[in-house]
């Protein structure tokens, strides 16, 4: 395996991230979408931590760790946001949340 | 203050009590293998068993530990169908809370026990898989026609059909039921040699007054037709 | 010869589970789908060595991301997916597009100087070495991470309890 | 791939796979047998040899009940509701029982096959084998949840819903349990973790340790629904909770899964605190730290069977009550007095010990006694005190009781 196959990997799946969050209505649905692409990046920091110059410096793993520890956090704060617009709306249609007022 | 949690080690010390005790005092173990006939080692609280298949228990209690109790139907003769006290009046069925008594009423009528020509139950069928033994259509059943029973080794291979009571499974002479449950059959067939007394006697009482307002009426058309005797001849 | 076995088992299976997650119309089996995905990102963690990460991948996406994203749903939407309506967004097609040309861009660097040799010196994959380091150089990042975290929980707590209006004086209700 | 590795990892995962299901039949009925002895019942005694028209005169205590219960579950009728996720109610009972048994392999019991293969296929020796042993519990919540949902039953969805909270807010207190061993031994390890006690340095017989190990139990027995937690499958509120729409071998499998996680729980407990496989006699017979494990194991099984035959169920606030504010303040507070401990008594020495060596052991044999009970009676009314506290806040406010007719 070299490290091409890993980036080419994971570029495949950043775009189906990036297609689900570009089609799909759902807000839920979204925020799978920008899961996939963040764990895309994640694999691609590993690759390049296992085929790079110095890996005992773990720097690829540090990273990662926090860059999961940072989508944990988004997740929860995401989801939060999904329920309370539910709330507002009765819906997790993305087209129906288009209003900058109240109404 | 009690010691934290020490309510848990409290219960933890009796259940090891029960655990321990189990094994060397008798009378803790009150149950018994029900699948095989109590031995003599049976502590005597723990209520009666036939001690051969088929024997019926004489029993004052209604309930043992070890019987089942569901309904039956109580017949007064040799022959069950000639003598059945049950009219198919639908009562029960209809009070029964689990739904689970299911009658169809003969077409013709027949001489039953009393010798009055009546209907009869062409269909009693119990589901004694869903009745609960709550005795409610015994005591709606305005004949004496269905009772508790008291069985043991009700358990069948047959699931669908082997929990269904036909009527004839369900038929009972009142001899087995004084067997059962003596005291409470002797009461009951006071109350109703009690309640037919009481009627039959109501009934002469009735036919007599009948007779005598007859015997009036006759006196006093009598007295005031005697003119007219083709009109009573009429009325007769 | 195992690992790109391994490899092209994995890949298979973390593309198509992240398929399958983003065009599911029932979130239910869209989010196991997502699951499964990150289940194969996880073994793909093992055959890069980082066996630490791939314990945390399980750990927090799974464990914890999965069931909150279940969590979600169930309060949300009826779960067996929008019946009968549009799944898609109104830009659907242009969404397509952007992400493929996203695709092209990602690609182009990738396969410049296509045939890399194989590294065959694995890095030292202590668990230790990398506490180590979290605990000595990065402990001030680690610092914030869990000031961030503890930020975040009371974020999504409010935002989620929703803000309790004041009763109105004479609101019919 | 060569065919030694093959052949390692089959005699790796193989007896795993045929000792640990054998080992769940006989569960089954000491299990049996214990309750109903707690309640004054007799318990199986009726199935005995086999094919035989007069096994049930050889009963031998009933143990072929197990077996009995096996072949009924194999053969009956496999029912699915109409409106069910087919595919999800299948996969759930598979996918309760996969996580169960990956598990058994980060437990380091020392089967004398397992020295003859290589080290790379022996799971316990990962480097991260108890965090990796964490993760991979934690997905038996998802095969409850898919089957409380695919179930298309309201009972069994509430028993899943029930289940996710349950065990997700136990895994806290459980993991930070866990981590006053790992800080302990400095090793992420499970072999490691078991060797740093050899020599009667078991973790329990450590202030912090003793208190770690019983918010592991408490927590463990959440983990794996057990009595007085199992309100998942409460059958006096909910049926059976998420099985209650599983029957023959689907339910055979969630039932396997339930007791394989309990081995597994208490085999990691076993790892964690009780030493591992040591025991008198291990030095001169390397194979009994197998039977020792195994005794291990059964004792805090034995306690599961005997709390489940005393306590009453948990309410659902009680519960989680339980775990947010009594269970994870106290682990918290643990790892805290471990820590200070750990400085005390090293006193300044903590930069001069060995690193690579584990610090416990270190530690305990060069400390004076004196001290060493000092630390004991400190920690132990520290936490005593902090437990009563919170059990005094964390008590719900309820209203006495008026009782209007009793008198």
């Amino acid at each position: 395996m070299t490290l091409h196959h890993y980036l080419i990997l994971a570029a495949l799946l950043f775009c189906i991230g990036l297609m689900g969050a570009f089609t799909r209505r759902n807000a839920i649905v979204v925020l799978f979408s920008v899961e996939i692409m963040l764990n895309a990046a994640n694999l691609n920091l590993i690759a390049f931590w296992r085929y790079g110059d110095n890996p005992a410096l773990q720097h690829g793993p540090l990273f990662t760790l926090f860059a999961i520890a940072v989508a944990a956090a988004e997740v929860a704060v995401g989801l939060a946001l999904v329920i309370a617009v539910y709330r507002h709306f009765r819906s997790v249609d993305l087209e129906v949340m288009d209003t900058l007022k109240e109404e | 203050m009690s010691l934290l949690g020490g309510g848990i080690f409290k219960g933890m010390a009796v259940t090891l009590r029960n655990f321990v005790g189990s094994y060397f005092y008798k009378d803790r173990l009150t149950t018994n293998d029900y699948s095989w006939r109590p031995s003599d080692k049976l502590p005597q609280h723990a209520g009666e068993y036939p001690k051969e298949e088929g024997e019926q228990l004489r029993d004052t209690t209604t309930v043992t530990n070890y019987s089942r109790n569901f309904p039956m139907l109580l017949h007064d003769g040799s022959e069950p169908m000639d003598t059945i006290r049950c009219v198919a009046c639908q009562i029960c069925e209809r009070e029964c809370p689990p739904q689970c008594i299911y009658i169809e009423k003969s077409t013709e009528k027949k001489e039953n026990a009393g010798g009055k020509p009546q209907f009869y139950p062409a269909k009693f069928d119990i589901d004694v898989s869903v009745c609960m033994s709550c005795q409610i259509c015994v005591e709606v059943c305005p004949f004496d026609a269905i009772v508790m029973n008291s069985q043991f080794e009700l358990s069948t291979p047959d699931r669908f059909g082997g929990l269904l009571l036909r009527r004839d499974d369900l038929l009972k002479s009142n001899d087995y039921y004084h067997n059962i449950h003596p005291e409470e059959a002797a009461a009951r067939d006071k109350r109703i040699a009690e309640e037919k007394a009481a009627k039959e006697a109501k009934k002469k009482a009735a036919a007599e007054a009948a007779r005598k307002k007859a015997e009036e009426k006759a006196k006093a058309d009598a007295e005031a037709s005697e003119g007219t005797p083709d009109i009573q001849e009429d009325a007769e | 010869m195992s690992e790109q076995i391994a490899f092209w088992i994995l890949s298979a299976i973390a593309v198509l589970g992240a398929l399958v997650a983003v065009r599911k119309r029932n979130l239910i089996h869209g989010v196991f789908a997502l699951m499964i995905f990150f289940a194969a990102l996880s073994g793909l963690f093992l055959l890069l060595l980082a066996e630490f990460i791939a314990a945390v991948q399980i750990l927090v996406y799974i464990g914890a991301v999965g069931i909150l994203l279940l969590f979600a749903i169930m309060l949300t939407e009826r779960v067996a997916g929008d019946d009968g309506r549009r799944m898609t967004s109104r830009g659907w097609f242009w969404g397509l597009v952007v992400a493929a040309a996203v695709f092209v861009v990602l690609l182009l660097p990738a396969i410049q100087q296509w045939p890399t040799p194989e590294v065959t010196q694995a890095p030292d994959p202590s668990v230790e070495e990398l506490g180590h380091k979290l605990m000595n150089p990065y402990v001030m990042t680690l610092e914030v991470l869990a000031l961030l975290l503890t930020a975040a929980l009371i974020g999504a707590v409010t935002a989620a309890q929703g803000m309790r209006k004041p009763k109105e004086e004479g609101s019919p209700e | 791939m060569s065919l030694e590795l093959i052949r390692d990892i089959l005699v790796a995962t193989v007896p795993l796979l045929l000792i640990f299901p054998t080992l769940f039949a006989f569960t089954t009925w000491l299990e049996r047998k214990a309750l109903a002895r707690i309640q004054n019942r007799i318990g199986p005694n009726k199935v005995g040899v086999p094919l035989t028209r007069y096994g049930g005169r050889f009963s031998l205590f009933g143990l072929g009940q197990p077996m009995a219960d096996g072949i009924k579950m194999l053969f009956k009728e496999n029912i699915v509701p109409r409106d069910a996720d087919r595919l999800f109610h299948l996969l759930a009972p598979i996918l309760a029982l996969i996580p169960a048994m990956l598990v058994l392999c980060f437990l380091p019991i020392d089967f004398p096959w397992i020295n003859n293969i290589q080290d790379s296929v022996k799971a316990f020796m990962l480097d991260g084998a108890v965090i990796f042993f964490f993760a991979i519990t934690g997905l038996n919540t998802l095969a409850v949840f898919m089957a409380g949902w695919a179930s298309r039953n309201k009972y069994s969805l509430l028993g899943g819903m029930r289940a996710i909270a349950q065990m997700v807010s136990y895994e806290i207190p459980l993991v930070l349990s866990a981590v006053i061993v790992v800080m302990m031994v400095g090793s992420l390890n499970a072999a490691e973790i078991a060797n740093a006690q050899a020599g009667w340095n078991w973790f329990i017989f450590t202030p912090w340790g003793l208190a770690a190990f019983i918010i592991f139990f408490i927590a463990a027995l959440a983990e794996t629904n057990r009595s007085p937690f199992d309100l998942p499958e409460a059958e006096s509120e909910i049926i059976a909770g998420y099985f209650t729409e599983y029957s023959g071998f689907k339910f055979a499998l969630f039932f396997l899964g339930e007791y394989i996680a309990m081995f597994a729980i208490s085999g990691l407990a076993v790892t964690l605190f009780l030493g591992g496989g040591a025991g008198p006699g291990v030095a001169a017979l390397p194979w009994l730290s197998v039977i020792w494990f195994l005794v291990k194991i059964f004792a805090l099984i034995a306690v599961m069977i005997w709390l489940r035959g005393t306590l009453p169920r948990l309410r659902v606030d009680q519960l989680m009550g339980f775990a947010w504010k009594f269970l994870l303040p106290l682990s918290i507070l643990n790892i805290f007095i471990a820590g200070s401990a750990l400085h005390l008594l090293a006193g300044g020495r903590l930069a001069g010990l060995d690193e690579k060596q584990p610090i416990l052991r270190q530690l305990m044999e060069g400390a004076n006694p004196l001290v060493v009970a000092g630390l004991w009676i400190g920690a132990l009314l520290i936490l005593y005190v902090a437990a009563n506290g919170l059990n005094q806040l964390s008590r719900a406010k309820v209203r006495p009781r008026e009782y209007k007719y009793a008198e």
